[in-house]
């Protein structure tokens, strides 16, 4: 499957734009994401941290994505 | 009443603290961020913030009902601007009402303190000789 | 700087913010009291309030010395309000500002705490059916 | 020497007026004040407390008070 991830941030300059895409097995986690992101994209290991959201809920590193989520890279906040 | 909004225009702080005054309501907290011309030292042209628009309205709405379930309170009032913001432009205003001050007092100081934990709002500072995403490296 | 007024005219919230605010300042905490329209089950038909306006006013000045040496501030406007007022208007503001927004909030909150227990200013509570200074009784 | 009193709040409903007077002998203390108002407006001590102010400063119960000094009744305060 395909899924379309926002990026915000610094994460849309890491990936050079407000969003990207990964070819990815049905069944994939968070965690299995993250990896193939930080290969891709090694400047997003190199952030203080950084959280993926599916459907605008910050999502557990166990957690499936499903090819109609809405997947975003989180990088550290800093709003106020 | 619970009003969440996240905006390119200017904040109007009096009209956020009109909405948090009630006649049952004997205190107002207002907290109101506002850009600082330096930071660790150095000179501010600008702050640019970026929100991941739905979701930061989602994050503050968890806020707000923890805020509820935690203190008695009458309305909560919680405005964030985004877009280029210069020096003494207002970034925040988070305004409380409750019968009594310390819940005021109590809910506005969580509200802030958790928007900046988990809200995804991202502020980038510009400076004279270039520009840094806050918090984003160790 | 620091800015007290005792006055018998409407306190201008966004005007004490105003003044709060500086180019140095992150955070604004503002403190709005207000009439509230029951008190202990009663419905408030009006409050009166007086003040011994000279010793208000050095009583006052006291309180922000002592929030200047104990905490980095910029700013601190505290105006309160004196006659007849009605539910809901405005009775005091305190704002505060300073470069970090915990010292803003401790700060505020200790303005507010201790002008309720060292200030000469009086509250009387008229009711429907009767009228009564507030503490002035065990 | 006689001695003006300031009232105010609840204190002014008690003495009848915005201020009220006291023959007192030179050398009186706070304290010797207070009773003397107690002993002339027993409301005054059914108050939850109060205190004299003298020169717009709280003034501790063994304080003088000299002829020109600006005396004030201070009940429990309510303002905020």
């Amino acid at each position: 499957m395909t899924i379309n991830i926002l990026a915000f941030g610094i994460a849309k300059e890491i990936v050079g734009g407000a969003s990207t895409s990964a070819d990815l097995p049905s069944h994939t986690t968070v965690a299995q994401l993250r990896r193939r992101l930080e290969e891709q994209y090694p400047q997003l290991g190199k952030l203080a941290s950084y959280m993926i959201a599916v459907n605008n809920e910050y999502a557990a590193t166990d957690s499936l994505i499903n090819e109609q989520d809405e997947v975003a890279i989180i990088p550290p906040v800093s709003g106020g | 009443m619970v009003d969440i909004l996240i905006t390119g225009k200017p904040i109007d702080t009096q009209a956020c603290i009109n909405m948090a005054s009630s006649p049952q309501s004997g205190g107002i907290d207002v907290f109101i961020g506002t850009v600082r011309a330096t930071t660790k030292g150095k000179e501010v042209v600008r702050l640019e913030f970026e929100a991941y628009r739905p979701m930061a309205v989602s994050e503050i709405k968890k806020i707000t009902v923890q805020m509820l379930q935690r203190w008695p309170l009458h309305h909560i009032i919680i405005h964030h601007r985004t877009g280029i913001l210069k020096v003494g432009d207002v970034a925040v205003v988070i305004a409380v009402s409750a019968a009594h001050r310390d819940a005021a007092f109590d809910a506005c100081r969580y509200a802030i303190d958790t928007l900046k934990q988990t809200v995804p709002i991202w502020k980038k500072e510009v400076f004279l000789d270039g520009e840094e995403w806050v918090a984003a490296h160790p």
